[in-house]
């Protein structure tokens, strides 16, 4: 593909993915609505509430430093480009040489990190026990992320989407170790997105808040952009379990006729919103079937995603050792 | 070019050693500004050297060890870590300038202690690596107990030089067992050890220059030493000395003991900096003094750096020299990285505890505001220390996850599990230090301030603040270029490993196999500037802007009252509260941490009491058996010392019988 | 010029027993302190041109060994006597020693000094022996002068058990006589340590052992080797504290030069045993012993006089390993441990003067109130806890490299000594030197009175860093003879 | 030398002296009162004195008549006058302190003297046999001599254990065929030396604690440690 052609993908996958967030959210939401029994609100709804704050006028708490006020931005920042690094539904955007997961994992992280300090700047209580826990959950989702790179990297031989996706792609059986590898992911992407039952974004009790809890101080703008933050963050974590455990229909990069090729982006561009919409159903249904966690048993959930993730690993390694000893 | 630059490091010991004694005699600021005038030129010669290309290079000096001479060297890793010397030591000199940087005690001591670091890496024989390495514990102990009026700083001291011993002892033992065959490192290479002798030198080294990294289990000593020392002296602790201390173990594990050692060499060095990694970074989490969080650390980075070092000397001898390159790389790139960060956070911690009058989290707060510059660094520090893109802890970070990730192919089933459980317990630790890192910036530079002298904060002096500048604007050069500091080393690679990091590391970035994709650090600076300034022009366009102050929400709790002028204290995270979650799930398996409550009847007053018990699993398993053992020996020999006359002619009587019996037995064969 | 019966070399004792003798007509303390210094002056003199008298009779022997000894010995001899000058004022002043017993003192101190050189530079067992026990007995004297109930119990420790120390070497001299007689034959010449050396292969073996034995159990309790060294704290704790100077340097010296010798004899049999096990035994266990007895002191000068055991066994424990190599280390180690160690109890003896007493409780924060002296003290600790850049690292280097070339497996146990010992003496330093400063009652001490510490602490800094080739050729040497 | 060989009235008288110096040994341990443990060590100087006259006769050293002398006068009187003179006048009381009793003392000394007998043999196995004989008597009288010091409590037993230790060294050095003077002058040194130190001593003592009981000395020792 070439660069002109990656150019145009990624600015596409850009549009795609920033108009996407909020209406996914409002999906979610309106389906999560419809199961039990409500009207809900449109899946706009989102990106109605977006634009509002924008038009308020922030308040800011008393005694903070200039951290707080730029916090919401650097998080979208980091956020937006990590967006950029995962492929939705072409391989070959400009940006893929940029970064790996790993870079993806760093920044979500460099996002989180802000935020938690800006909970801790505004000098609360609530911020403080925000930042504490979203800081915890984040050690013990940590060793998670790293075993399912290590999985992904050892069956495909790299840890960037693209190679990574376009090897399993191209077809790598049907594994076991990829089956245990998208339930850890699943748990992963739930308690980094802060869904039921590691945190409740509806929540309204602030003792069981963890990222409400980090953002309570802010309004207006800063709001929008955290609330922003929130709803591509979701979406990101959709992408990369769809492009990692099933990327059957996004658009190839380096084919044999690797030109521009518009109806290969329109697939690939139906099968991700396909996915994303399926995505969307299954949380809302495990969302609506499960209920929040204490606080403390969530290190045990993500311990158990860990433990998936280890016995991924290994039965890696055993049918490697299998493939080894079988010809 | 490298007869010229060893001559003029040389050189350079020479005279920082002078210059300790010529500052005993006169004015402090002679030994700073000296030091900082070396390690200025030192620091350019040594680049100058490395680009040239670290051609090695051989001194004889005409005295040394009892009539023998003293040779010196330099070579492409030992001008690496020259380089991070003379760079730390030169910012750490200038901080020193600060009329509140140090007690003036330290200041003949502050040259002796850079020298005797120069001294160690330039050390071409067994006897001058030895004599640096002890020299140099010896002038950061006096600095370190500088302010000895406190009982605590004594006590940190007595530790300090006890574990310094035991690392002298194991250096030279270690140097002894190689050095069969003379003592200069070229007949050592000659002769690489073989058999038991290579394990006991592996051992050793661990134990003894592994001390002085830092690596667990022989760890305890660095916390309460790196946070008695005064502000700059830490920062070359921490920044500069572990790194002398991790260069003597790639000196003689790497470069003298040979590339035929066997694979296992690097399992002892995985297990340990795992221990190192996890523990150190846990510990972070839960000091409450910033000088220790930062000591913490540390021993994390080190961890991180032996995993490296591990990875890639079992991968040396797995003959995967790609593998071993790519580890070694990490490893090196690591050491620069926090040698510098380290450097500028305990300088940070040093203007704060004097600008805000205490080192207690708890005792500051809302420094960002009082101290912008030490804040801004701090931050900047704290971004490296949590490793996030694009700072300079991300780029050796996202190395040697990679390299852990190559490290399945070295062996079987077995050393598969033990890579698979080392990666998921590095990211653990690399998570625990992101958590460190936002409590010490959260809790020291941010909220509100906990007590009045943090209020009255004030920002460190012109030379501190310089000295920061500098590090920040070099640390972020590595976060941005880490292929550049990698040329750097690439003769080392070369030395160490026999390869090089060709179509790996290039100005733009770094990547695991050669030619394809990685980690762009530039890339991602640049798409996180694009998505800033493209925030910032929407907010332009559609949202409202400036903003309203007030006091903050916090769920209706409203302004606080006018007698408390920066709000009830007691309403803010402490650091001890934001670590509380982390202690009660991790606490009782890696430092025995115990909770006890005293809850009173009612109708009782007295104060309900809840305490917590926790000690490092060094010291409770490790150090508190040897040092029974030691009392019960000493116990042993005192009861042998206030005998009466007769009995002490008794023992004199027995052991002239046994030796008589000795003879007889003797002469009957 | 000289009488033809009057070897050069003799006169080397001679001036210090000269002084003695003129000492004990001398009331005037200050005029004793000067007459003393000016003896021991003449006698370093004298000890200066030994390298250019090389050669031995019947019974004069000099040779690198004894010379080297044996200008030590008169080196320290000196400075000391220049540090007693002050000491026994203030000592007076304090009323700790009677203004009568100060003429013994600088007697005493004198004929110490000519008995201690007078043994090394003999070449006749039987006046080596003799020189010795007259030494012993000056020594027991002045230990015992302060008087106090300790002094006394000190001293009286120290007289038995050197007594039976001595009378068991006189046995061992003996059977080393009646082991030699069937290659020397009877006379003057099978009791000189040149015949002796030369004619060792043809003695009897299983008699030398006998006599080696004895001799090692002998001067083994001079040379303070546990079991046998538990005169030695109580002297160094209860005696004035130039005598510890002088008693942690050449007492030891002289033991282990005797012990050395015996070795090359013991050696050259092939009948005999190998006299290195039992030294390198007797070393070990002397070295940790003292390493773990370092821990529980209360005693300033006890505490040193442990450390001064230790080093004591680390020589004996070099000696016993042999060879050029070993030797060479063991007579490097002596030669700086004797002149850190003097530096030591010189600084210690102004401490406790000072402080008026000499227990580490009543000292401390010594560099807060006496800065001069705080400092010397500290690095007189330093250099005899073997840190760089102090000789005490080089033979300390020296030492562990030779034994983990010939055996190994004994490094471990020399390093937990070495630890235990190092990380004692170092945190003794904080208590004694750091911290806030305690009453100080006793007179200031200046500068100067340093000087003679910072010589010796000069001289060991050069041997450790920098030492001349000459002299690393003169201790080979040294090593060589007693090979 | 041939009238020194097995058989021989030199070797007989000889071998009976120091039979009898050793035996004055053993008798020395089993004595309980101090007066009549100082007469027996005037006995067994005055019996060294004799063996030390005789082999000056047998081997026509006359210098060894000299060390008999000295042997006889101060050893065999005057120490023993000078002991006599002191438990009188501190007035102590009668009988030995034994730190171990009178048998098991014996039977380790018999034990010694055992081993002085399998040490000395084998090593001098090409030596003449009066040399043998002589050497092993010697060693056991230095063993029993240290082994009065260690199993007696009084300072005074102390000294005649120790005093007879150096009966012992001179019975060795006498029996040595033509050991230089310096040898036996030093003997004669270190008894007369041995003697004004623990006169002086002596004196002290009384003068600080007025008694001369060594387990009360060591306790004051013990408080500074």
């Amino acid at each position: 593909m070439s660069s002109v052609a990656g150019l145009l993908a990624l600015l596409l996958h850009l549009a795609l993915v920033l108009a996407g967030a909020p209406l996914l959210l409002g999906l979610l939401r309106l389906i999560k609505a419809r199961m039990v029994g409500r009207a809900g609100p449109p899946v706009l709804q989102p990106w109605r509430d977006l634009l509002r704050l924008m038009r308020k006028q922030p308040v800011v708490a008393d005694g903070t430093s200039w951290l707080f006020r730029s916090a919401p931005a650097v998080a979208l920042a980091a956020t937006c480009t990590a967006a950029a690094l995962v492929p939705s539904f072409a391989l070959g955007m400009t940006t893929a040489p940029v970064g790996d997961l790993l870079v993806i994992g760093g920044l979500l992280a460099l996002g989180r990190a802000v935020l938690a300090l800006a909970a801790m700047d505004s000098g609360t209580a609530f911020g403080g026990i925000g930042a504490s826990r979203e800081m915890t959950f984040s050690v013990f989702a940590e060793p998670v992320f790293f075993l399912i790179v290590f999985t992904l990297a050892l069956i495909t031989g790299s840890t960037n989407l693209d190679t990574a996706s376009s090897v399993v792609n191209a077809g790598v059986g049907l594994r076991i170790s990829m089956a245990l590898g998208l339930v850890a992911t699943t748990t992963l992407a739930i308690a980094e997105c802060g869904r039921v039952p590691v945190d409740n974004p509806a929540s309204h009790l602030e003792l069981t808040m963890v990222h409400e809890a980090m953002v309570l101080e802010y309004s207006g703008r800063h709001l929008a952009m955290i609330e922003f933050t929130a709803a591509l963050k979701l979406l990101l974590w959709m992408s990369v379990i769809a492009v990692l455990f099933c990327p059957f229909g996004i658009a190839p990069h380096d084919g044999p006729g690797a030109t521009l090729a518009p109806w290969l982006w329109l697939l690939g561009i139906a099968a991700w919103a396909a996915k994303m919409v399926l995505l969307a159903v299954a949380l809302a249904v495990f969302e609506t079937i499960q209920a929040k966690m204490r606080v403390f048993r969530v290190p045990e959930l993500l311990g158990m995603a860990l433990l998936l993730g280890l016995l991924a690993v290994i039965f890696l390694f055993v049918s490697q050792g299998f493939a080894q000893g079988a010809p | 070019m490298s007869g010229p630059a060893l001559a003029v490091l040389a050189s350079a010991v020479g005279l920082l050693l002078a210059l300790g004694v010529a500052t005993a005699f006169s004015r402090a600021k002679v030994g700073f500004w000296g030091a900082l005038l070396v390690c200025g030129a030192g620091a350019v010669v040594a680049l100058v050297y490395l680009i040239g290309g670290a051609e090695p290079a051989m001194l004889t000096l005409p005295f040394g060890l009892a009539g023998q001479s003293t040779i010196l060297a330099l070579d492409g890793i030992s001008g690496l870590f020259v380089l991070l010397l003379m760079l730390s030591g030169t910012a750490a000199a200038a901080a020193s300038l600060d009329d509140h940087g140090h007690p003036p005690a330290t200041a003949p001591a502050f040259p002796v202690f850079l020298g005797a670091m120069l001294l160690t890496l330039l050390a071409g024989d067994a006897f001058a690596v030895v004599a640096g390495f002890e020299l140099m514990s010896l002038a950061s102990f006096v600095l370190v107990v500088t302010s000895h009026r406190e009982q605590s700083v004594r006590a940190a001291g007595v530790l300090y030089i006890g574990m310094a011993a035991i690392a002298g002892v194991c250096l030279i033992a270690a140097l002894a067992l190689l050095s069969a065959h003379g003592i200069s490192f070229a007949a050592i290479r000659a002769h690489p050890p073989e058999g038991w002798r290579a394990a006991v030198v592996l051992a050793l080294v661990l134990l003894g220059p592994g001390s002085k990294a830092g690596l667990a289990p022989l760890h305890v000593w660095l916390p309460p030493a790196h946070a008695s020392a005064p502000g700059p002296v830490s920062a070359l602790m921490s920044g500069a000395m572990t790194k002398i201390a991790v260069y003597v173990m790639i000196r003689l594990l790497f470069d003298l003991c040979g590339p035929a050692q066997p694979l296992w060499w690097g399992l002892p060095l995985l297990a340990m900096g795992l221990a190192s990694a996890v523990l150190g970074a846990f510990r972070a989490n839960v000091e409450t003094d910033v000088k220790a969080v930062l000591a913490c650390s540390t021993i994390e980075n080190i961890g991180l750096v032996t995993i490296g070092l591990g990875v890639a000397l079992a991968a040396r001898a797995a003959d995967l020299s790609a593998l071993a390159g790519l580890a070694l790389g990490a490893a090196l790139l690591h050491v620069i990285a926090h040698g510098l960060f380290k450097t500028l956070l305990f300088l940070c911690a040093g203007a704060i505890q004097y600008g805000a009058g205490s080192r207690l989290m708890g005792r500051l707060g809302g420094l960002l505001q009082r101290m912008p510059i030490t804040g801004c660094a701090m931050l900047l520090g704290g971004a490296c220390l949590a490793g996030l893109p694009p700072s300079a802890g991300f780029a050796s970070e996202w190395m040697l996850l990679q390299s852990v990730l190559g490290a399945v192919r070295l062996g079987g089933l077995g050393l598969q599990i033990v890579v698979c459980v080392l990666a998921a317990g590095l990211a653990l630790a690399i998570a625990l230090a992101g958590c460190a890192a936002v409590r010490l910036v959260g809790v020291a530079l941010l909220g509100r301030p906990r007590s009045a002298t943090a209020i009255a904060a004030v920002e460190a002096g012109p030379p501190v603040r310089w000295a920061m500048l500098g590090l920040a604007v070099m640390v972020g050069l590595i976060g941005l270029f880490p292929g550049a500091v990698l040329g750097l080393a690439a003769p080392a690679l070369r030395a160490l490993a026999d390869t090089n990091l060709a179509g790996r590391a290039d100005a733009l970035g770094v990547s695991a196999i050669a030619r394809a994709q990685g980690y762009v650090p530039l890339g991602v600076a640049l798409l996180l500037a694009i998505a800033a300034v493209g925030i910032m022009l929407v907010l332009r366009a559609r949202a409202i802007l400036g903003h309203r102050g007030g006091p903050a929400w916090d769920c209706g709790f409203g302004a606080p009252p006018d007698w408390l002028p920066f709000g009830d204290p007691l309403t803010q995270y402490s650091a001890g509260g934001f670590s509380q979650p982390l202690r009660r799930i991790l606490g009782p398996v890696l430092v025995s941490a115990t909770v006890s409550v005293d809850m009173p009847r009612p109708g009782d007053t007295r104060p309900a009491m809840l305490r917590e018990h926790s000690q490092d699993p060094a010291s409770q398993y490790l150090f508190a058996p040897i040092a029974a053992l030691r009392a019960h020996m000493s116990g042993l020999a005192d009861r042998m010392q206030f005998l009466t006359v007769r009995q002490i002619l008794s023992v004199m009587v027995t052991a002239l019988i046994l030796f008589l019996i000795f003879i007889a037995v003797l002469e009957q064969l | 010029m000289m009488p033809d019966w009057l070897p050069p070399a003799a006169l080397v004792p001679l001036a210090p027993l000269l002084g003695a003798l003129v000492l004990t007509l001398v009331r005037d303390a200050r005029a004793g302190a000067i007459i003393a210094i000016i003896a021991s002056a003449a006698g370093l003199a004298f000890a200066c041109r030994l390298p250019w008298l090389m050669g031995s009779g019947l019974f004069v022997l000099v040779d690198p060994l004894s010379a080297h000894v044996a200008i030590l010995t008169a080196f320290v001899g000196f400075t000391t006597a220049i540090f007693s000058y002050r000491y026994i004022l203030v000592e007076l002043a304090s009323e700790r020693i009677k203004a009568s017993r100060v003429r013994q003192y600088h007697a005493l101190f004198m004929s110490f000094l000519g008995f201690m050189l007078m043994a090394l530079l003999s070449n006749n067992l039987g006046v080596t022996w003799v020189a010795i026990e007259a030494a012993t007995i000056s020594a027991v004297l002045v230990v015992s002068l302060p008087r106090s109930a300790n002094a006394v119990e000190a001293s009286w420790k120290f007289f038995l058990l050197c007594g039976v120390g001595i009378a068991l070497a006189l046995f061992g001299t003996v059977v080393l006589y009646l082991a030699a007689f069937p290659a020397l034959g009877s006379g003057y010449a099978a009791m000189t340590w040149t015949e002796l050396a030369r004619a060792a292969p043809d003695c009897r073996g299983p008699m030398l052992n006998l006599a080696f034995v004895f001799m090692l159990v002998g001067y083994g309790t001079k040379a303070g080797l546990a079991p046998l060294h538990s005169w030695m704290p109580d002297a160094h704790a209860e005696g004035p504290t130039p005598v510890s100077a002088v008693l942690s340097g050449s007492v030891l010296n002289v033991a282990l030069v005797v012990i050395l010798r015996l070795r090359g004899v013991m050696q050259a049999n092939a009948d005999a045993i190998d006299p290195g096990p039992p030294l390198m035994a007797l070393g070990l266990l002397t070295v940790l012993f003292a390493a773990f007895s370092l821990w529980g002191r209360r005693d300033v000068k006890r505490f040193f006089a442990f450390s001064t055991i230790e080093q004591s066994g680390l020589a004996a424990f070099a000696i016993g390993l042999g060879g050029v190599a070993g030797t060479f280390a063991a007579l490097l180690h002596i030669t700086v441990h004797t002149l850190a160690k003097s530096a030591l109890f010189q600084c210690v003896g102004r401490a406790a003067q000072r402080k008026g007493a000499q227990s580490f409780q009543a000292i401390g924060g010594l560099i807060v109130s006496d800065r001069a002296l705080g400092l010397t003290l500290a690095t007189a600790i330093i250099a005899v806890a073997g840190l760089p850049p102090f000789g005490l690292f080089s033979s300390e280097v020296l030492i562990i490299s030779e034994t983990m070339r010939l055996h190994p497996y004994l490094v471990p146990l020399l390093g937990i000594g070495l630890i235990v010992s190092g990380w004692q003496l170092i945190a003794r330093l904080i208590s004694l030197c750091l911290g806030e400063p305690s009453d100080s009652p006793g007179p200031a001490v200046s500068w100067v009175a340093m000087i003679p510490a910072w010589v010796h602490l000069a001289i060991v800094l050069g041997l450790g860093i920098a030492m001349p080739v000459s002299i690393a050729a003169w201790l080979a040497a040294a090593a060589t003879v007693a090979k | 030398m041939e009238h020194f060989g097995y058989g021989t009235m030199g070797y007989d008288v000889a071998h009976m002296l120091g039979g009898g110096v050793l035996l004055l040994s053993f008798a020395l341990l089993s004595q309980r009162r101090i007066a009549a443990l100082i007469n027996i060590y005037a006995l067994q100087a005055i019996v060294l004195a004799a063996a030390a006259c005789w082999q000056g006769f047998a081997q026509d050293a006359p210098h060894l008549y000299i060390t008999a002398a000295i042997a006889f006068a101060a050893k065999g009187v005057i120490i023993p006058l000078a002991l006599h003179r002191f438990v009188h006048r501190l007035n102590l009381s009668g009988s030995v302190d034994t730190a171990l009793g009178i048998f098991p003392s014996m039977a380790l000394g018999v034990a010694l003297v055992a081993l002085a007998i399998m040490v000395v043999l084998p090593t001098t196995s090409q030596s003449q046999a009066l040399t043998r004989e002589d050497l092993a008597l010697a060693l056991s009288v230095v063993l029993l001599g240290l082994l009065m010091m260690i199993t007696r409590r009084t300072v005074i037993t102390q000294v005649i254990g120790f005093m007879s230790l150096e009966n012992g060294l001179i019975l060795a050095a006498v029996g040595v065929e033509g050991m230089p003077l310096v040898v036996e002058l030093s003997v004669a040194v270190l008894v007369l030396v041995a003697f004004v130190v623990f006169g002086v001593f002596f004196r002290r003592l009384r003068a600080q604690f007025h008694s001369l009981n060594v387990e009360h000395l060591d306790r004051v020792g013990s408080a500074h440690r």
